[in-house]
């Protein structure tokens, strides 16, 4: 794709001169201006760009770290829209809408532009040589260890330089923080099958149980279990696959579901394993052990505890044990509690005493390149940083791609224990809630502008490497990219080794040549190789996959009984991921905001989701501004009643109610992130997420709620719209 | 400049209903979404903003109906006052549905909306006067209005994001309609390649911005005259006829089996998009 | 009763003074050339020079040989600098003329040169250029020159090009009705398409 | 009861009379023309605000396109129908009762259809390409759709604008000659004497007027009754459930003679008080005015029943949702409102002692057309509000300031049209009056005297 002669870094730079001026108002232009528009010509170009034909770019998305490959539409020297690279395996040519949108993070006007250094409350713009050598001094003067990086999940490249600074300086504070992130499940799974995240099968399974887990919208890497849910609908020999979701509050994967069973919270355990012992009462076989240990899950206690129907865990029942292969899933619903991972426990020994380990779950592939493996972030780790922050252990912080004086329960009070950190550093695309606390700021490239190398969390098919690489010169001249910011603080600590690369970009093209035999290139010509890895985007590695734990075991599997009731905090909140929200980080990007989301339809604003009994309940209506009191504080929002969600429940969207980051996303809607209980999973010590309770109380005037649906609600009043039937019906084999 | 070129514009002007006597020529484009597949997850949605220089209007100004969603999703409930939704939501891709007797094209007092040769309801920008006609005759409500001038409307598109805008659409200006085009832009693109090679344009060789983003290939568009195209083989499976306002399937017994459907059928406006119904397993 | 008379001689009178004024000033139908305005560019390039006939001292240097997108595109396209410098370097004789020394000075600089736009169309038109140098050049196999002249006018007699055709709404479809040969050797003809979503974005 | 027009009045007393109301206002006329002058203002800057920013300032959406305009706009093209009614139509059947009070009728006529003129232009989203319905020659070739209802409006309001103008000016112009008689100076003198066409009365002159007042009168009555059904068309040829009605223009008709009926009644009125005209607007002239309103009220209500039952016992359960979702909706009061205004109240105009009590027709006249207005909203407002798709139903279309302010300024400049005009030309036809009481006093001679006649 790229001429030899011709090399992608320097195209770049007279990539820029672009041709044609954009289109505005192209009503208003109606008139022929000779003489007054310019058309800039390139200085040289490579004969495969033609003016006003758009060129694609394969590229790796960075919007989450589900690593899906894209390809980037170049018109005259502006990425104008991403498509989804058919060549990735993990999202086949497909895309989200959170990905869709990384070119307003691209193009976004609240970007950092130029490193600030903070001088009293605000910040005034230094050069990169100045920010560079204030950040060798306090790291020379600092004692190593007290040198610390909190980063957001990492991987590739990056990664390795950043372990080697780390190691150059001689601290081993390297803190890895999502504030959502399955880690729970992880572990269990670790427990249960050896590994953390095995490689599910849905395309494989006839009956997919998904206890809270909403792969469809949020979890793990939404768009490919996508495009295995649609091989799984079309199902084998036009066999409909059928999916059952149990979950206290209806994600987007519970809207797809054949049957939604709405759960007390926190009993999906209890489920689990009353599923187990109607099987073994169907006649499943299972180990004694595991026999003795379910015996008391009796249909009726089951109903009783969770608040399922014994009709409804009858016919699951039934399912399972009739159609198999089936896959029984745990998520953020099963895992956000105190108990969490036995919950995830008892669902991963569900798995297993289906014989479904091996079928629908897989041994993922293993990253040939440990160095580069992405290190998966969790929330206990900010814990972690917190105490030693606390007991004064860290003097210098760099924070990069994590936000937590925003996402950070209000209970670890964040924003005041960075304060003790005598010199805060934070790498930033936008002045978040972060960023504002840090002492300096330095900006970097948006992942449109920056190279790279990223390692999904989640292989689809075998591993694979993906590339990151710029899709236009980059907007602005002051930002640098995470890479070259290392490479450049490596060369104060060990410029022998690195001195040799001018930039990011020459140790990456080294470093990659370097490996080039294992990445399928062994007999090819350096830039040959070279270009060939950049026009595809994606490298497939050769990797072996280690094994599963399949036999099944409940050791240790201790389950409470469902919690009581609390007089003053009667209700439980449930902090929803929003396919368009996810953490709050993409908040800054409009069409994010105005996209409504998918179950309420509700848009630019937060909201307090309820069943219509609870409503009745609190004689609350929807519009109405009710507060949201936890033990750690209280939100305000629009009420919004639906029927799906548990009426013990009510849920606040997560992602909203930014003080800081940029005009689109800050003072929208509240921050349900402040008001969490700080409960810790007892194994895993990560905060359960579900665990916080609340009282609702009216507060103030009624609201008109801004959202899609009109009056009529998800009414059609007789009209035919949207159409269902009964799956008995059709032969979906027979269908095109 | 006659009186008969006056006439024969006229006859240009009226809609072209589908018939046997008059087919299209070389292209019918036409779509059909699986409902069954649809997650409502918004991507095909926001592909759209992407692609088609729409607005994002803001909270003020969705809040009194001015949002510009070309394809919105729409979503549905069907628990006849169950206690829960415990059969999940209905998810339905909504947008012009490009009819072949479009009630648009009849009331337009300026005919800046017209059946194009591809069987496509073209919108011309500069044609149009915003007399608004066309949707208020519109049953889906398709069509959108620019109630301000956006362009210059504080961030919509504020420096440097009006660089994301695409060059092959027109930013619409203040008082125009709009609606979706089947992404004209790429269908021409796509004409004109196949011409030069002296070929038709072969079925997947263009793609939708919404159909290209859906993560689960609900969405299929194609040309509805070849018959190797996806689309064409689904309305035929379908038994979905473009030109007749009854399908023959719904009269006879077994026609419950197929899925098909285009949805206000009755009212005699041949849509070009084809829904199959949503399934839902009985045995749980 | 004069008075009515008088009156209305007065009106009639006036209606048509108003209405020969209003027809005098009305625009006729635009297919007649009229030069659009002179454009000064960074480089006042020789078109006569490199297009024109031999006899006038020009080196009848096809269109497509620089506007080398013309047929691929949408856009004819402004050559890339290297492509001037490929044939000037080894041009010794003009090498010093003022012109030339400016080129040099703008690939020394790596800097592309501001041209201005010519022939410019609304952005909510969408014009094509390979079709219709498909259809005449290739098709119809007529001398390029003439092809492009059709909208361009004469380039090859001017230096800084110029706008001839007025290139409006109008202009365009007074060709489009036309019928032309689908190729040199065939008879059947066609007229230009009529969709307004053919050149409305 | 009021005496009717006095059969031995002197013809010069009728001049005198008449010329009277044009001489120069009292101070009360200064002031509600300013008054008027202040809300043609308030429209005024309402349209610059929405030409400026967009018509989102009206609050429409995308569902609910259109509003106040188009329901202000039918109302003014009614209110036009009732001058001709009586002009043209009751000309025809020479009923000589008319002949008082025609003249301001047809001067009404033209005014309504000005306002209503403007109501198309405010209500486009741009104003500035408006040209672009009119079907003129074009180097592009492109011209308006013929399909369209619009297009029938444009030509049909510009028609019947032009030529009611002509009817009225042909009607004046002996007239005219009569101030250009009798009034000695100024610019009114000039203005008069131009417009009168050099009128003397002759024998010749008469015929031909004769002729050519009667011929445009035919012509002006088939154009009046399609006027209204062309609007109605709008409406019953689109798929809009409660608009495709095949009943709608006889509804509309009747609608349109009605709201104008009453609007004479107010006129008249005012007028009356005003002018001092009880010699020429006589009560049994308001009583056959009453009578003839009271008649198509109910005409009107029998089409609006008919217009119910169509759609009730219709298959269009879409058209059946509508027409309860705009009786027990948000839209309800205002609908009852109507069917009170429009139905229930013209009953008072059936009994003979409310037929000629002038104050209390004065306030029935108002609301009677207050109803009317309302009718024409609950065809746009509700109908958009519960289309074909529920989804789109309406979020928060409450028609915006800006919309209601236009059309308050519409009367406004309707008042302000009509005042001058009252005070440049006569307001009653004398030269009419004039015949009437001449072929009266025929009438009287040849009867032979009957005892205690007086």
């Amino acid at each position: 794709m790229i001429e030899n002669s011709f090399n992608r870094r320097d195209f770049l730079k007279v990539l820029g001169w672009g041709g044609a001026t954009v289109a505005l108002s192209g009503c208003g232009n109606t008139s022929v201006e000779d003489g007054r528009e310019y058309v800039t010509s390139y200085v040289e170009t490579a004969d495969y760009i033609i003016p006003s034909i758009g060129t694609y770019f394969n590229s790796t998305c960075a919007q989450c770290d589900a690593g899906c490959g894209i390809m980037g539409r170049v018109r005259e020297g502006r990425v104008l829209k991403l498509e989804g690279n058919p060549d990735s395996p993990i999202n086949s040519g497909k895309m989200c809408g959170l990905g869709q949108a990384g070119v307003q993070a691209h193009y976004n006007p609240d970007r950092v532009r130029e490193p600030l250094l903070r001088n009293g409350d605000k910040g005034e713009a230094i050069t990169w040589e100045k920010a560079l050598q204030l950040v060798n001094e306090k790291v020379a003067s600092a004692n190593p260890g007290s040198v610390a990086f909190l980063t957001g999940g990492v991987s590739g490249h990056v990664k390795v330089l950043l372990k080697n600074y780390l190691d150059a300086i001689g601290s081993d504070r390297h803190y890895v923080y999502e504030a959502v992130a399955p880690s729970v499940v992880r572990a269990a799974n670790k427990k249960a099958y050896g590994v953390e995240m095995p490689r599910l099968r849905l395309d494989r399974a006839k009956v997919v149980v998904s206890f809270g887990a909403d792969f469809l919208g949020t979890w793990v890497s939404p768009v490919h279990f996508s495009r295995q849910y649609a091989k799984f609908r079309k199902g084998v020999n036009g066999e409909r696959g059928v999916l059952v979701q149990v979950e206290s509050k209806m994600t987007i994967t519970g809207a797809n579901a054949d049957r939604w069973l709405a759960i007390r919270p926190g009993t999906e355990g209890i489920l689990a394993l009353g599923l187990i012992n109607a099987l073994i009462a169907a006649g499943l076989t299972v180990p004694a052990e595991v026999a003795a240990a379910v015996k008391d899950y009796t249909l009726d206690r089951v109903s009783n505890d969770t608040g399922v129907s014994v009709e409804h865990i009858g016919k699951l029942t039934a399912l399972l044990k009739d159609r198999s292969p089936s896959l029984v899933i745990a998520g953020g619903a099963a895992e956000g509690y105190a108990h969490g991972s036995q919950n995830a426990a008892a669902v991963a020994l569900l798995n297993q005493v289906l014989g479904n380990v091996g079928k629908t779950v897989e041994a993922p592939a293993s990253m040939p390149f440990p160095q580069m493996a992405p290190i998966t972030g969790n929330r206990s780790s900010l814990q972690a940083l917190n105490d030693s922050i606390a007991k004064d252990e860290v003097k210098v912080l760099f924070n990069c791609g994590a936000n937590p004086v925003y996402s950070a329960p209000a209970s670890m009070n964040m924003k005041e224990s960075l304060k003790k950190v005598p010199f805060k550093v934070a790498f930033a695309h936008y002045m978040d809630e972060t960023a504002m606390e840090a002492d300096l700021v330095l900006p970097l490239n948006s992942s449109m502008e920056d190279w790279g190398t990223v390692v999904p969390e989640y292989f689809a098919e075998g591993a694979q490497l993906n590339i990151q690489q710029p899709l236009m010169e980059k907007l602005h001249p002051g930002t640098l990219g995470m890479g070259d910011v290392l490479l450049a603080l490596l060369k104060q600590r060990r410029p022998a080794e690195y001195n040799g690369y001018e930039d990011y970009y020459a140790y990456l093209k080294n470093a990659m040549v370097a490996i080039k035999g294992a990445l399928g290139g062994e007999n090819e010509d350096d830039d040959v190789f070279w270009d060939s890895v950049l026009s595809q985007g994606v490298v497939k590695l050769t990797s072996s996959s280690n094994a599963l734990v399949s036999s099944a075991s409940a050791a240790g599997l201790q389950l409470p009984p469902p919690a009581a009731e609390d007089g003053t905090y009667p209700l439980r909140l449930i902090p929803a991921v929003t396919p368009n929200m996810r953490d709050g980080r993409h908040a800054n990007e409009p069409w994010l905001q105005e996209s409504p989301d998918p179950l309420t339809t509700i848009v630019w604003d937060s909201w307090v989701e309820m069943h219509p009994k609870t409503a009745a309940k609190l004689g609350v209506v929807e519009g109405d501004i009710v507060e949201v009191a936890s033990k750690n504080g209280a939100i305000k929002g629009q009420v919004y009643v639906f029927s799906g969600i548990h009426p013990d429940v009510i849920s606040v969207p997560l992602g909203y109610g930014h003080e800081a980051m940029g005009r689109y996303s800050k003072g929208v809607g509240a921050n349900a992130f402040k008001i969490l209980d700080p409960v810790f999973d007892q194994q895993t010590g990560e905060l359960a997420m579900y665990e916080t309770r609340v009282k609702v109380t009216k507060a103030g005037k009624r609201v008109i709620v801004v959202k899609d649906e009109g009056p009529a609600g998800g009414n059609q009043s007789g009209r035919r719209i949207a159409l269902r039937m009964a799956s008995g019906k059709v032969n979906l084999a027979e269908e095109v | 400049m006659s009186i008969t070129n006056l006439l024969q514009n006229w006859s240009d002007f009226r809609q072209q209903h589908p018939s046997d006597e008059r087919p299209h020529q070389e292209y019918k484009w036409a779509m059909s979404i699986d409902l069954d597949l649809c997650t409502g997850c918004n991507a095909c949605s926001v592909a759209c903003y992407a692609e088609n220089n729409l607005p994002a209007v803001g909270k003020e100004k969705f809040s009194h109906g001015h949002s510009h969603h070309w394809l919105r999703i729409e979503r549905y409930w069907h628990n006849e006052d169950r206690e829960y939704a415990d059969q999940g939501a209905q998810f339905l891709p909504m947008m012009c549905q490009q009819c072949e007797a479009a009630p648009c094209e009849t009331v337009c007092p300026v005919g800046a909306t017209n059946h194009t040769a591809d069987g496509l309801n073209s919108q011309v920008y500069n044609r149009c006067v915003g007399s608004r006609y066309c949707n208020a005759n519109c049953p889906y409500k398709a069509r959108y209005f620019n109630w301000y001038d956006y362009p210059t409307t504080a961030d919509v598109w504020p420096a440097p994001m009006e660089q994301q805008l695409n060059p092959d659409v027109t930013v619409r200006g203040k008082g125009v309609m709009e609606k979706c085009t089947f992404c004209v832009q790429r269908l021409t693109v796509a004409k004109s390649n196949a011409r030069t090679e002296g070929r038709s344009v072969q079925d997947g060789e263009v793609q939708t911005a919404c159909q290209q983003a859906c993560p689960t290939g609900a969405i299929s568009f194609g040309n509805l005259i070849d018959p190797e195209s996806r689309v064409a083989k689904q309305w035929e499976k379908q038994q979905v006829k473009l030109n007749h306002d009854k399908q023959a399937k719904d009269a006879v017994h077994d026609g419950d089996k197929l899925r098909g459907y285009r949805i206000l059928e009755n009212l005699r406006t041949y849509p070009s998009v084809m829904y199959l119904e949503q399934l839902r397993e009985g045995a749980i | 009763m004069y008075r009515f008379l008088r009156l209305s001689v007065l009106l009639v009178g006036l209606i048509a003074a108003v209405g020969s004024v209003a027809v005098h000033a009305a625009q006729p139908l635009t297919t007649a050339d009229d030069l659009g305005p002179v454009v000064d560019q960074p480089i006042e390039f020789p078109h006569d020079r490199h297009a024109g006939d031999a006899a006038k001292g020009g080196m009848q240097i096809n269109c497509m040989y620089c506007h080398t997108y013309a047929r691929r595109s949408n856009v004819a396209g402004i050559p890339p600098l290297q492509k001037c410098i490929g044939c000037h370097r080894s041009i010794e004789s003009v090498r010093e003329t003022p012109r030339i020394k400016k080129l040099f000075e703008y690939w020394e600089a790596k800097k592309p040169v501001p041209w201005k736009k010519v022939h410019d169309l609304p952005d909510f038109v969408r014009f094509n250029h390979e079709r219709h140098i498909q259809r005449f050049v290739f098709a119809q196999e007529k001398p390029v020159q003439e092809a492009c002249g059709y909208c361009h006018g004469d380039i090859k007699t001017m230096t800084v090009a110029r706008r001839q055709k007025p290139l409006s709404m109008g202009w365009c479809v007074s060709c489009h009705q036309k019928d032309h040969p689908v190729s040199a050797t065939s008879t059947k003809t066609t007229h230009g398409p009529n969709d307004c979503w053919q050149c409305h974005k | 009861m009021g005496k009717d027009i006095r059969e031995d009045i002197a013809w010069a007393q009728i001049n005198k009379d008449v010329l009277k109301s044009l001489e120069n206002p009292k101070k009360l006329y200064w002031v509600i023309l300013l008054i008027a002058i202040a809300m043609v203002g308030v429209a005024v800057g309402c349209e610059i605000y929405q030409y400026q920013t967009g018509m989102g300032v009206s609050n429409k959406s995308n569902s609910h396109v259109w509003s106040l305009y188009i329901a202000t706009f039918i109302f003014w093209i009614g209110m036009s129908h009732s001058g001709t009614l009586l002009s043209a139509i009751l000309h025809l059947m020479h009923a000589d009762w008319r002949k008082p009070i025609y003249r301001f009728a047809e001067a009404m006529t033209t005014f309504s259809l000005m306002t209503a003129g403007l109501f198309v232009l405010v209500h486009l989203g741009r104003l500035w390409m408006v040209y672009y319905v009119m079907p003129y020659p074009n180097e592009r070739w492109v011209w308006p759709n013929f399909q369209s209802p619009l297009v029938w409006d444009m030509f049909a309001i510009a028609t019947y604008l032009s030529s009611s103008v002509i009817f009225l000016y042909v009607g004046m112009i002996p007239d005219l000659a009569i101030c250009r008689d009798n009034i000695h100076a100024g610019w009114r003198k000039k203005l008069y004497t131009v417009l009168s066409l050099g009128w003397e009365g002759t024998d010749r002159q008469w015929r031909n007027f004769r002729i050519t007042y009667l011929t445009i009168a035919c012509f002006l009555i088939p154009l009046a009754v399609s006027v209204h059904s062309i609007v109605a068309s709008d409406f019953a040829m689109s798929n809009m459930p409660g608009w495709h009605v095949t009943s709608f223009p006889p509804y509309f008709v009747a609608g349109a003679l009605y709201s104008g009926c009453a609007a004479i009644i107010t006129l008249f009125v005012i007028l009356r008080y005003v002018f001092k005209f009880e010699e020429y607007m006589t009560l049994p002239i308001m009583r056959k005015l009453v009578r003839l309103t009271f008649a198509i009220a109910m005409v009107w209500t029998y089409l609006n029943l008919i217009e119910f039952s169509s759609v009730w016992y219709g298959h269009d359960q879409t058209a059946k949702d509508q027409l309860i979702f705009k009786a027990t909706g948000p839209y309800a009061p205002y609908f009852w409102a109507m069917i009170f205004f429009g139905s229930i109240l013209p009953l008072l105009l059936a009994f003979k002692r409310f037929q000629t009590h002038l104050p209390l027709l004065f306030v029935v006249s108002i609301l009677l057309n207050v109803g009317m207005w309302l009718e024409r909203w609950m065809i746009i407002g509700p109908s958009f509000a519960h289309g074909h798709y529920p989804w789109t139903w309406d979020h928060d279309q409450w028609p915006s300031l800006v919309q209601w302010g236009i059309v308050f300024g519409s009367f406004g400049w309707f008042t302000l049209l009509f005042m001058v005009f009252c005070k440049v030309f006569p307001s009653v036809s004398m030269y009419e009056v004039k015949e009437m009481v001449y072929h009266r006093t025929l009438a009287l001679k040849n009867k032979p005297a009957v005892k205690g006649e007086h």
